[in-house]
């Protein structure tokens, strides 16, 4: 996937309202399943190909994002990245 | 019917129907917006009407016109809103039309506003001030046979709690007895008749030799009313504990439940405490206050406000029995709720401190 | 002055998600139901999860004369460690406490009180819904005390839950029978002789 | 025969119009039955009593006598409401619609009416008939505009033209100091739950009928079920406009209506 | 003058506004010079060739007017006719 | 600047100019109208605004606008005028906004709206009532004093007989000493500095660690204020003749110039008769009068009202000294005018009565 | 080079999100620079809070910090009037245009603009903001429209669209019983004095971006002294309308905006 | 306790369309003029023309103590005879009345009281216009009592007219003239000395 951009998310300040997810132009957010914040909320998590595009943090009724353009795009499959790994 | 577990609103709200309530308008506000909701639903069932009114203002308006054609109308709201309301409720005692009005208040500091009539002139209305939900089942009802009897408005004072407590209550009509005709209300009926009816707060006589309102005999004529009903309501009252007491505790409304637990418990602990819980805040239960506090070393008061009631504690007593104030505000942070301080130790300690001023019995 | 019969002050607290307030009205509707005179008030934090939610029921055998807010209690329902504190200050020595021990983290101080510990929240996930560890407790206090009996519980079910969650009626039936059978009958028997 | 008698005034040799002819047919009494007393404390030559015999008419002719009730605003015209023979209820200074709410939802077999001048209805109540008139209430408001408060003695209202003069705008009223006048009719005639807007005049005789017409149209849209319904009359007040009585009807031509334009604004009957 | 119809003036209640003057559509109503009523007002007189037309009193702000139409129209002129005199 | 032939109502919105109001919005009522006017004639001539606003509602909330900007700022009205705004002089007072609000009243009736806050809540309004014209450009200035000093809705209450009685009065700027710097004021130049500012009847600090408003905190505080504000105002009051009186007649406003005129008068004749004349009603000079009152028989009391500050003189007197009320609701038809009883004759007739009842000096 | 950390989260393996790659640039921030604290007590998925960074973005991007002021009606987003570093008054329910009116004439070189809901609004407060638009004040009126009170907890407002169900109208908004919604925007834009209103909402990025244009020309109209402006923005309110917050978008175009529909009503510059 | 000096009432009456507002107008700015405190009130009957005005101005040479509406006047000027029962239960033994002839009919008490038969309105029909009646009677009282000095009047004319009334201000100056001159000079003097 090719990202441009990448998120900064306050996952403590979601209340999993699922605005983002919808919003997200390359649906590159995912809501946790199991996994909740401190006051129960699940929140969202982020997969490859974020563009930067502030769809996110513009519908965000909580403020929970920060967006950044990366200064070069990368192609990053997750697949072929180890749990640690920086991208290429 | 037997019992049902009802929420204070729900319940306020289908007493007013069991005494023949058929008109309301409100707008919300917490905590009467609860009330609002059960009217909403329930007085279309039973053949009334309620309109979700779209302010306070109107909200009142509707009521009033409603009161005109002789229907049992109420309104209501909530410190700003009973605030808007005033100039309504000072002409529409004026115009002589029974209407009730529920102020659901925030916390106690309505008591001069409500006593005194917070608009214009020298209107008054009885204020009747339940101290939970069953009471207020009662005087919910009364009010309305007051209005009647009055052609008057008249003020149910109530509060957060009131509003949003359960209690298991068993809502009956009560037959407070007659009330008189209302041959002045308007259907459209005497219109053509040359005997036209008039409702208004500028005079209720067509002028017919002559022009115009006769305002200052009107006026004259509505205070000579006005007199009438203060010296003709009863004065509600609950006293307990008084006989032998040293100490005197007032408070009215939910206080007084609070009050009048903690004066029970100090009683039966020996301390020489009674209470008096006017129940008509309006006209004030001067003459009981005075009688049930002879005798006694102080009068103490507690209000959850920075003291008003105890002004009429004061003009009752006039110097006889001195008088403390052992209340104030206190609200919660939420603006909802009424008082950390209703809180039976709290008081009970302001009472023994009281107490251990005047001497400590037991 | 009314002079009114025994009045048993419960207390509930909890956070939200724990179903408190549905318990207390059950307790609440079930005394009605047995022919007791009952008061219940509640408050709870608002919009967010996650806060608290506490409420007082007063149930009597006459008129109730405490106020919605009582200064001391005679048993005491403690889901959740938050907001325990206020309950705390609220007991009286003898008074009754039944602790939601899946849940509750810290001490519970037992001299002078009647502790029960209950894995009200286990109890309840056995019994279909974590949700209802609140209504298990129910269960155990009308076992333990007859405060209110567990056929009025079962009656007043249907009647506290709102008509489009009908499904929930069984669920909670189940968690009240659960909590019921997890204590002893009559340990502390809330009323002297036997009205219900 | 027709006994028309002569006599002589000021040097002119008029006829005597103290008492009828002897075989004429009365087609027009001094006052509408449903008004006890004419006289009033109303100015020379101001608009409101003649729009007040025309609801008056009306409601006469259609026969609801017997069902109408009257609920008045706070202006000139009050005084007036005590020399009917029409139930009148008197409402505070802008409330009249949320009054006739009232009552309409509590007697639903009356028929009622306002009467509010501008001050009264596009000032200090604007929001009441905006929001009766949003409910479609089957209620039939009545504005008596004569651009000016007139008991208080002719200050601005909301509906004052640009460049009257009024006792609060001494240099005229000027659009970006004073704002700009409200077009109350044109403005309920958008909303939903509105059956009838017109807007008409009595500076005239013709105009007079053509307001009798409207009145009319109005409290059938009542009778009808059809929604609420509303008539603007512009009416003189020679008295607040600081000028002669016979130059009013002109003025109000000239002025008030080259902004508030008459004629029927909305009919819902008409589409 | 052809007349069809009549008014009967109630001058007591008048308040000279004129209003009627200018309504009258053949022009029949002449207002006073000099006489006044008891509240110092001016008030219309009547010339023949009233119509009946009711535009008088449909526009008279203080109900002044009664309007009769005449059984049998007549031609009045004021000249022809003595100070006392009935009508042909 | 030499005397000037004055209307009252022009004299006071000349006051007020010369106080430095800059502000000022209302709506016509008689007779508050002709403070309007000539405020809409002047105020843009010195650099200030005057709104003619379409409602009483609005007329307040404008001022409200301008008082929050730090300008000194006014509104006003009369009656129905006035019952309108309580929703906000109470919240006003909340917010701490210093505002200067005119009851140009057409009766004494609205004394406890005035001096108990017709409005919700346990605000206060300090409550300043001239005699005539001449003391009424003095107070109408002091009233802007006492709000900035106080931050506090201040009301003036003055009546058709100020507003419409013409009087030589010459009007100087008075310097009643410095009052607190408005750094509270908004501008907006403190946005985006990480310390905005804030208005508001809900609270005045902005909770950077926090969320949402602490109530309970602010209305405490905004309690405390308002007992500052009542122990530390001065209780003005004017008294005559009392030091050997048997009986003292209290009257505020006009009616007090038409008591002091007749008490001059009987004084002259040699009976033992004084007034006291309270000009700030709230807070009421309760030591003051109980002071003027001691030794005397009787205390009467004339307001044109049914009885409303004779409340105040029982609560200041405790006892001390037997209350008498002799005034009474008197007005004349038209509803403008203040009352037929505003004569000093029927006045005399009244006090004699009262003084051949206690024994008839001389 | 972009330090994109990958990390697993239930059984995801997903980009770690706790901190910025260290050769990005932000561009956009967790909250605009005039909000002080990004928490709040509004619910989860409510529209408020978004409409609100706009207007605070926009205010920051015009330049005109330090002269603007936001005066606040009664409504859930009151609460949220404390986060922020940009001045406020606080007004009742239903005042804020006169305040607005107030600080404008007093101060006219303030940058001025209310902030209130459809029940502040065009219930408690419908002739305020009339009367404001009619006189042509120059301040911006921002009106969060989500239909109900929201802070009630669910009531019907005057702009509640038929069939709504409300916690007063449990059957949904019945025209014949509770009356039609009033369309405020179209309302206003027929006043002269009025330079620009427009209709937006919040429920996807796209309209966002379509508010944040209207409520910047909003803006420029009170700064070039054009007239009155006016920004209505439909926001979601997933608990008054007792919906899933996911729900809430899509609930918002069929419903709100099929009544209240969107874009530029009135732009005077346009013409 | 001010105590002020010499305060002298003075009442005027009439009906609408005499001029009796313009003519206490007069009075009290001439009082300004001649640096003395005055306070005027006045009433009238609305809209409708023939109906009562009445004024009282009370002029001091100290702050004035006097209410509104005296008790009793010192001096008074009747125009008509409608209404006139309202002045005349206020003029004490001593008192001065000045009575426009030309229109009153009745009785006047002349025992006690200092009256002068004023033909005003002839005098004002013979200055030039029939409005100005009261405005003569005031000239007359300036010569009578010197209450007011005439130069004071004179000057008084033009800040009493509003602007679109400027033309009257000669007509008003000549009854003034007109009304000085038809009476005895000091007749009975307002004021101890003569200050002016
Ligand atoms: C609340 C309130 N504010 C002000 C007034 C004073 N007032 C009486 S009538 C009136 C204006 C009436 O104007 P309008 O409605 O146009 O009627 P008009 O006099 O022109 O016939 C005003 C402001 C009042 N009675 N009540
Ligand atoms: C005079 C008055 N009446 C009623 C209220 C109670 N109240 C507070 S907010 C609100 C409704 C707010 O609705 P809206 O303006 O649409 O804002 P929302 O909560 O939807 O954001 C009401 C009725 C009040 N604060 N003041
Ligand atoms: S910035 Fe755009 S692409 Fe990236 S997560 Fe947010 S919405 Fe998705
Ligand atoms: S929009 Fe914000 S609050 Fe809602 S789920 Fe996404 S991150 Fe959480
Ligand atoms: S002031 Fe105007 S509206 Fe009022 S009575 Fe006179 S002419 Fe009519
Ligand atoms: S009825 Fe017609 S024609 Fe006859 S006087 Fe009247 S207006 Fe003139
Ligand atoms: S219209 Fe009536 S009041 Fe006017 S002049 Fe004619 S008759 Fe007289
Ligand atoms: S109730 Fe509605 S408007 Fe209020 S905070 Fe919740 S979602 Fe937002
Ligand atoms: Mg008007
Ligand atoms: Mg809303």
């Amino acid at each position: 996937m090719l990202t441009r951009g990448h998120v900064v998310i306050d996952t403590e300040a979601c209340k999993g309202c699922d605005l983002c997810i919808d919003a997200c132009p390359p649906k590159v957010l995912v809501m946790t399943t199991h996994t909740v914040n401190a006051r129960g909320y699940r929140y969202p998590l982020l997969a490859p190909g974020c563009t930067g595009c502030k769809a996110c943090s513009q519908i965000c009724p909580d403020f929970v994002f920060q967006v950044y353009k990366l200064a070069v795009p990368v192609d990053v499959s997750l697949d072929e990245l180890s749990e640690t790994g920086e991208s290429r | 019917m037997t019992s049902q577990l009802m929420e204070g609103s729900g319940a306020i709200a289908e007493a007013m129907i069991a005494a023949g309530c058929r008109f309301f308008a409100g707008y919300p506000m917490t905590p009467f917006t609860e009330v609002l909701e059960h009217m909403a639903k329930r007085l279309p069932v039973v053949g009334g009407a309620c309109v979700n009114a779209e302010s306070e203002l109107e909200a009142i308006g509707m009521a009033w016109g409603a009161a005109a054609t002789g229907t049992r109308a109420a309104t209501g709201s909530t410190g700003q809103g009973l605030s808007l309301m005033q100039e309504s409720i000072a002409e529409a005692a004026m115009a002589h039309l029974p209407l009730v009005i529920l102020n659901m208040a925030r916390a106690q500091g309505d008591y001069f506003q409500a006593t005194r009539g917070g608009g214009h002139g020298d209107y008054r209305t009885p204020v009747l001030a339940p101290m939970d939900v069953a009471e207020a089942t009662q005087l919910a009802q009364l009010a309305f046979h007051i209005a009647d009897t009055w052609r008057n408005p008249v003020v149910f004072f109530g509060d957060y709690y009131l509003a949003h407590t359960y209690q298991s209550v068993d809502i009956q009509p009560i037959d407070f007895g007659p009330v008189p005709a209302k041959d002045w209300a308007l259907d459209g009926s005497s219109s053509g008749s040359g005997r036209a009816k008039l409702v208004s707060p500028l005079g209720d006589t067509k002028q017919r030799d002559n022009v115009g309102y006769d305002l200052s005999d009107y006026y004259m004529r509505a205070a000579a009313k006005t007199t009438a009903m203060i010296e003709g309501l009863d004065r509600l009252v609950d006293i307990g504990h008084c006989d032998d007491a040293d100490l005197v505790v007032v408070a009215f409304g939910t206080a007084g439940k609070y009050v009048r637990y903690a004066v029970d418990q100090l009683r039966a602990e020996g301390h020489r405490v009674g209470y008096v819980r006017p129940i008509s805040l309006f006209p004030f239960p001067d003459a009981a206050l005075r009688d049930a506090a002879t005798g006694a070393k102080l009068v103490a008061v507690y209000e959850n406000n920075q003291g008003q009631m105890i002004d009429d504690v004061r003009l009752s007593l006039e110097g006889a029995v001195p008088v403390r104030f052992i209340g104030g505000l206190s609200l919660d942070s939420s603006g909802f709720g009424i008082a950390p301080d209703f809180d039976v130790e709290v008081l009970r300690r302001r009472i023994d401190a009281v107490l251990t001023d005047l001497g400590g019995t037991p | 002055m009314p002079s009114s019969g025994t009045e048993r002050e419960l207390l509930l607290t909890g956070i939200g998600g724990q179903g408190v307030q549905l318990a207390a009205q059950l307790v609440a509707r079930a005394a009605v139901i047995d022919h007791r005179e009952v008061m219940l008030f509640g408050s709870y934090g608002g919009m967010m999860r996650g806060g608290n939610t506490d409420a007082t029921v007063v149930v009597a055998e006459g008129p109730i004369l405490a106020p919605p807010t009582v200064p001391f209690a005679w048993a005491s329902i403690v889901m959740h460690h938050d907001y325990w504190s206020f309950v705390k200050e609220r007991l009286r020595p003898g008074s009754l406490l039944l602790v939601n021990t899946t849940v509750f983290r810290g001490e519970i101080p037992r001299d002078g009180l009647h502790v029960f510990d209950i894995p009200a929240t286990d109890i309840a996930v056995d019994a279909g819904n974590i949700m209802t560890a609140s209504v298990v407790m129910v269960g155990a206090l009308s076992a333990l005390t007859g405060l209110v009996s567990l056929d009025a519980l079962l009656e007043a079910v249907p009647q506290s839950l709102p008509p489009y969650r009908t499904k929930h009626i069984e669920l909670n039936q189940a968690a009240l029978r659960a909590g019921f059978g997890s204590v002893a009958r009559d340990a502390l028997p809330a009323w002297d002789g036997a009205r219900c | 025969m027709s006994g028309l008698r002569v006599k002589r005034v000021e040097g002119l040799r008029v006829l005597s119009t103290r008492e009828a002819p002897a075989d004429a047919r009365l087609v027009d009494d001094f006052t509408p039955s449903l008004i006890d007393v004419g006289a009033h404390h109303l100015c020379p030559g101001c608009g409101e009593p003649i729009a007040m015999r025309s609801v008056l008419e009306i409601i006469e002719e259609l026969g609801v006598i017997n069902r109408a009730i009257g609920i008045f605003g706070i202006g000139c015209y009050t005084g007036f409401s005590n020399n009917l023979d029409c139930e009148v209820l008197q409402a505070l200074h802008g409330r009249a619609p949320s009054l006739a709410t009232g009552v309409k939802r509590a007697k639903p077999d009356t028929v009622v009416f306002t009467i509010q001048g501008d001050g009264d209805m596009v000032n200090e109540g604007l929001q009441e008939v905006i929001h009766t008139a949003a409910r479609g209430e089957r209620v039939t408001c009545i504005m008596l505009n004569n651009g000016v408060f007139g008991e208080t003695g002719g200050h601005i209202t909301a509906t004052t033209v640009l460049g009257q003069r009024t006792k609060n705008t001494l240099e005229g009223r000027d659009g970006r100091e004073h704002g700009y006048p409200i077009r109350l009719s044109n403005m309920l005639a958008d909303l939903e739950g509105v059956a009838f807007v017109g807007r008409c005049a009595v500076n005239s005789a013709g105009n007079v009928a053509r307001t009798r017409k409207m009145i009319q149209r109005a409290f059938e849209a009542q009778l009808n079920d059809e929604g609420f319904s509303f008539v603007e009359i512009l009416t003189m007040c020679p008295t607040g406009w600081f000028i002669e009585t016979q130059e009013a009807p002109e003025y109000l031509t000239d002025k008030l209506a080259a902004t508030h334009t008459l004629g029927v604004v909305k009919d819902i009957a008409a589409r």
